[in-house]
């Protein structure tokens, strides 16, 4: 029962509006709608920001679409509604190797199409890297492939603090001038999205 | 040059002692029972064998601990021990059984999935016999099995191991890995039908719910992880991020497509319960760790590990001289067994609770030890003494 | 039924590993090729080995 | 830690040089050594250990005992007589096609069971007597045969190693097909090139060798001939195709099946006495390669105990890259000959993993390390195949010199293994699902 009450609590906090130091550096970029949500490197990520943008109740179901791998089976997913935004978690997976993989090179190859097609559109694409340091790696890895492809095409980063303990993201925003925000735990992802989209 | 049969026959004496001494050992770890005492929640104790009778008789049945709170609920069963060399799994079933308390819905636990593989060493690996945790009343002591069913009960192997239904192929020995040959086969080999029992379990008793402990080498990208069925990701997604923000870092992976035979496949596929699997960080059964020894197994220290946790090849937090301070603020030397433990204790409530927001109508309401009191009291502090407890909740496992 | 073939085929194991040590204890006393001391030595922990297996210890 | 196991390590490697030496057989010396090595590190004299070891490659051993069986009762019946002779009378003066058939006869049965032990007994001996008669030096059959054995252990369906790895890493065994073929198709091709360039001055008429091959006796036929190996091959691809139709055979039983077969194709089957006296000759000489499988196994549980495996292990994986691929034609078949299998688990699932973290395919790296692990089967202390080359060929040298036979293919399949290892990213397309 402690147990339960400890979790209780710890989400109650969460769910406040009152922002802790959990979401630091650039503030947070007012978001827009509709966007389409889509991960890099095929790791749970993807499917872990919906469930955080659901859990936060800020938007609608209906103002996000969510895609595991646009423009690989049809070369209109950037366009099939009007979006405002392309919203890219970065990281891969460690599940099974081999056939139960990916094949990284041609993640890779689809991801440098989707930032071409995206800048074409005039998409605003936000790069966010919520795992910390589980998704990074060796140079050369699924996880800094990804990075590479993404990060420096964005308009907007969002990173875990631990994720970033090399200082590769923050290293990116400075050259490329890109915004950076930081949060502490993959949950304070819910905390940017409500301040993305707060409601009145 | 004629040896003299008097000198062939005290080789073959000396080699009987060895034998014998040997010998001995084996049947003492077949035959040692642990016990454990169950918490005051328990209502009934069956065999593995009603759910497929041909395993009656055979070191494949195992028994399944219910504890039953008689109003509507969710259900859960917990499998410790699938993997008897990873014998944690089988100390946090056994804190889960002793100190559960259910308000609502049906909690099944089998301690000991694969009986037969808990019943012997691991072939050239070397481990210790037993390990012991240390309680207030003083020390209780559990095997060290193998990763497979015993090849006294499950004998020849194939040359492949074909897996059913699917029809991949696996390496030989891996018919007798029960956490390789879900859902299992009615008239297969012993392990395949334990499988089998167990789904049995599952589906005519409606789990909600499904969790299979286990514990992995640290150099295994899946440690400290869930690895969720489809159906059960958005639980254990939510789950995984709320621990590493209050708890224990840790991961969750999709369980893999084309893998066949892993309990979070197999349950998810042929069941409708959630099925989860998690893994502890053991650096016990790393390749690269040094000597086999029981302190190895209870405090995870070892050197040649910590080597490989510098030079990036472990895929958890792991230092044995500063250690890792988790959100609570433990700091964690090594990978002890309270850390091990714990981490199953809360990966299972947290993993409840999430079920329980998202499927309302499953609702399960448990609570037990969670990490944060294993971390603080030991796990020693949860097994109760059985010279003190009323004899009929006392098991022997 | 397979079920019971296969406890035929277990058996039948026991009863094969039984024969071999049956015929590597005949070898201990009276072989042809590898007569050395040291090989006395060796026959005799195989045999233990396969007599263990027989009764059921290991 | 590292410099009680290095001392364990020094101690054991220091006995077991000096017990072979000495004592002229590699079994007790492996014995000897975990004795002492269990000692040295503080283990007392645990005969748990010592005992469970001998237990780890039981059915190996098995394997071997039985497969030997059914091959020397297939050949007292007089069955392989015939066919060598059927095989001189056809291909005598087709040495090409020969050498190439008499390779696809030997990889078959490796390729099915994953062991190349199981090719040299199933149809070692008769390669070898062919080859003989064909005139070609003991040094280039046993190198022949060597080689063969092998890359019938590699082949698919059945590679240990990759399967080994594949399960240890949680990645599926598919996709190992062509990028296993290719490789082998080379190597093979460089093997048949080797010894078919060789000189036979010793090679006798056709008519002379006929005369010299026992006849074939009364009563023997191609039905006679056939149906032992037809039952096995039918008992093996039904194990493989319908599974789930049959009960577990396992190869120990396989073969004596097929043995007991082999005895009622032959007039005197009923002549218990005479097959008695095969199987006491055979247990006679298959017995140092028991002794070995028992024997290492006890070797294998005391250098985990004691540490000195995972410091072998973690000294290699914690190597520069350069430095794995410098010495992974060193460490891998080492590793082999003293694991046996479990290198494949030992040393093979780390360098995916490390592989992997670097972005390096892993079906091509498994299938690279699953190359160049079976080089090290003629290697100390178990040399397991090599010494069962020997005497299947019935090489009269020291077993260096059996080494030197073997070294050219043996480097030439080492190399390929490393190129694969290399640029695994670069032969990618050879992975095929």
């Amino acid at each position: 029962m402690k147990k339960t009450l400890v979790v209780l609590l710890a989400l109650l906090i969460l769910s406040t509006t009152m922002v802790f130091a959990l979401v630091t550096g650039s503030p947070v970029i007012k978001g827009q709608l509709p966007f389409l949500l889509t991960n890099a490197g095929q790791g749970p990520g993807g499917k872990m920001a919906r469930l955080l943008i659901w859990q936060s109740k800020a938007i609608q179901e209906t103002d996000f679409d969510y895609n595991a791998e646009p423009l690989r089976d049809n070369p209109n997913d950037l366009a099939a509604r009007d979006y405002k935004m392309l919203f890219v978690i970065i990281g891969s997976s460690a599940k099974g190797l081999g056939a139960s993989g990916i094949t990284i090179e041609e993640e890779i190859a689809r991801l440098n199409k989707m930032i071409v097609e995206a800048q074409k559109l005039d998409l605003f694409i936000i790069a966010a890297h919520i795992e910390g340091k589980d998704r990074r790696g060796n140079p050369g890895s699924a996880d800094e492939q990804s990075i590479d492809a993404i990060a420096p095409f964005a308009d907007y980063l969002i990173v875990m603090k631990d994720g970033n303990q090399d200082g590769k993201f923050t290293r990116i925003a400075q050259e490329k001038n890109i915004p950076l925000t930081i949060i502490d735990n993959t949950i304070d992802f819910m905390q940017v999205i409500k301040q993305m989209f707060p409601t009145e | 040059m004629k040896n003299s049969v008097y000198l062939k026959i005290l080789f073959l004496v000396l080699s009987g002692i060895l034998g014998i001494l040997g010998g001995i050992e084996f049947v003492e770890l077949r035959n040692y029972k642990e016990t454990v005492v169950v918490s005051e929640d328990f209502t009934e104790m069956i065999m593995l064998s009603e759910y497929l009778p041909s395993l009656k008789g055979t070191w494949g049945d195992t028994p399944i601990y219910i504890y039953d709170s008689g109003v509507p609920g969710g259900s859960m069963l917990i499998l410790g021990g699938t993997h008897p060399y990873e014998p944690i799994t089988t100390v946090a079933a056994y804190v889960v059984m002793e100190n559960i308390k259910v308000e609502s819905g049906k909690v099944y636990v089998i301690p000991h999935a694969n009986m037969s593989a808990s019943t012997l060493g691991m072939l050239g690996n070397a481990y210790p016999k037993y390990f012991s945790v240390e309680t207030p009343w003083g020390s209780q002591k559990y095997r060290i099995g193998d990763r497979g069913t015993n090849p006294l009960d499950q004998w020849p192997d194939p040359y492949t191991y074909i897996h059913y239904p699917s029809g991949q192929n696996l390496a030989y020995q891996d018919i007798r890995n029960l956490n390789r040959t879900f859902p299992g086969r009615a008239n297969g080999t012993l392990t395949e039908r334990i499988s089998f029992a167990i789904m049995e379990l599952i589906r005519n008793e409606d789990i909600d719910i499904f969790f299979d402990y286990h514990e992995a080498s640290l150099m295994y990208p899946v440690v400290s992880t869930y690895v969720a069925h489809d159906d059960a990701m958005d639980i254990g997604m939510m789950a995984a991020m709320m621990l590493s923000a209050t708890q224990f870092p840790m991961k969750i992976e999709a369980s893999p497509k084309n893998l066949k035979g892993l309990t979070h496949r197999e349950v998810g596929d042929f069941s409708d319960a959630l099925a989860l699997l998690m893994e502890t960080p053991e650096p016990f059964i790393d390749r690269v760790a040094g000597r086999m020894t029981e302190e190895l197994m209870v405090d995870g220290i070892d050197e040649f590990v910590q080597t490989a946790a510098e030079k990036g090849l472990v895929y958890c937090d792991y230092d044995i001289k500063e250690g890792f301070t988790d959100p609570l603020g433990n700091v964690i030397i090594g990978a002890p067994l309270d850390y091990r433990v714990g981490r199953h204790l809360s990966g299972t409530l947290e993993a409840v609770n999430w079920m329980n927001m998202f499927f309302p109508e499953k609702a399960l309401v448990v609570s037990f030890p969670g990490y944060a009191e294993v971390m603080e009291n030991g796990t020693g502090y949860y097994l109760h003494d059985p010279s003190k407890a009323d004899p009929s909740r006392v098991f022997k496992n | 039924m397979l079920v019971f073939f296969d406890t035929i085929i277990y058996y039948l194991y026991f009863i094969m590993t039984a024969f071999f040590a049956f015929l590597l204890l005949r070898n201990l006393f009276k072989r042809e090729k590898r007569k050395a001391l040291v090989y006395d030595i060796v026959y005799s922990y195989v045999i233990i080995t396969f007599i263990l297996r027989v009764i059921g210890i290991k | 830690m590292y410099l009680q196991t290095t001392i364990i390590a020094i101690v054991m490697v220091a006995t077991f040089a000096l017990a072979s030496w000495k004592l002229k057989s590699p079994e007790i010396s492996m014995v000897i050594t975990a004795i002492v090595g269990a000692l040295v590190g503080g283990f007392g004299f645990p005969s748990r250990l010592l005992v469970e070891g001998m237990f780890t490659y039981f059915d190996v051993g098995l394997i071997f005992l039985t497969a030997s069986i059914f091959i020397n009762i297939y050949s007292e019946t007089g069955a392989m007589n015939a066919l060598v002779r059927w095989i001189v009378k056809q291909f005598y003066d087709k040495k090409w096609l020969m050498l190439i058939l008499l390779g696809i006869l030997l990889i078959i049965p490796g390729a099915l069971t994953g062991a190349g032990s199981v090719s040299i007994f199933v149809v070692g001996g008769l390669v070898s007597s062919v080859m003989n008669y064909m005139g070609f030096s003991k040094k280039r059959i046993a190198a022949f045969i060597y080689l063969f054995a092998m890359l019938a252990a590699v082949a698919p369906p059945i590679n240990l190693w990759a399967m080994l790895m594949a399960a240890q890493a949680n990645m599926p065994y598919v996709g190992f097909g062509v990028v296993l073929i290719v490789p082998i198709i080379i190597i093979a091709a460089f093997t048949i090139l080797y010894t078919g360039l060789s000189k036979t001055p010793g090679r006798k008429t056709k008519t002379e060798i006929l005369e010299e091959l026992p006849q074939p006796p009364a009563g023997m036929n191609w039905f006679k001939i056939l149906v032992p190996f037809g039952v096995l091959l039918v008992l093996i691809l039904l194990m493989q195709y319908a599974t789930f139709y049959i009960p577990v055979l396992g190869l120990p039983l396989t073969f004596m099946i097929c043995a007991f077969i082999s005895m009622g194709m032959d007039k005197d089957r009923w002549k218990v006495k005479k097959w008695y006296n095969v199987m006491v000759k055979t247990v006679d000489q298959v017995f140092p390669l028991l002794g070995t499988v028992i024997s290492v196994g006890v070797l294998v549980n005391i250098m985990t105990a004691t540490g000195v495996k995972g410091l072998l292990a973690i000294t290699f994986i914690t190597l520069p890259m350069a430095f794995i691929y410098i010495t992974a034609l060193i460490f891998a078949p080492f590793a082999q000959g003293s694991l046996s299998y479990g290198s494949a688990i030992i040393l093979g699932t780390p360098i995916i993993f490390l592989f992997n973290s670097m972005g390096l395919n892993v079906t091509v790296t498994a299938a690279a390390l699953s190359f160049l692990f079976p080089l090290g089967d003629c290697l100390p202390p178990s040399r397991i195949v090599g010494r069962l080359t020997i005497e299947t060929v019935g090489y009269e040298g020291s077993y260096m010199s059996f080494l030197k036979a073997i070294a050219i293919p043996w480097l030439f399949m080492g190399a390929i293994g490393l190129l694969m290892l290399l640029f695994p990213n670069q032969l990618r397309f050879l992975v095929v699902y």
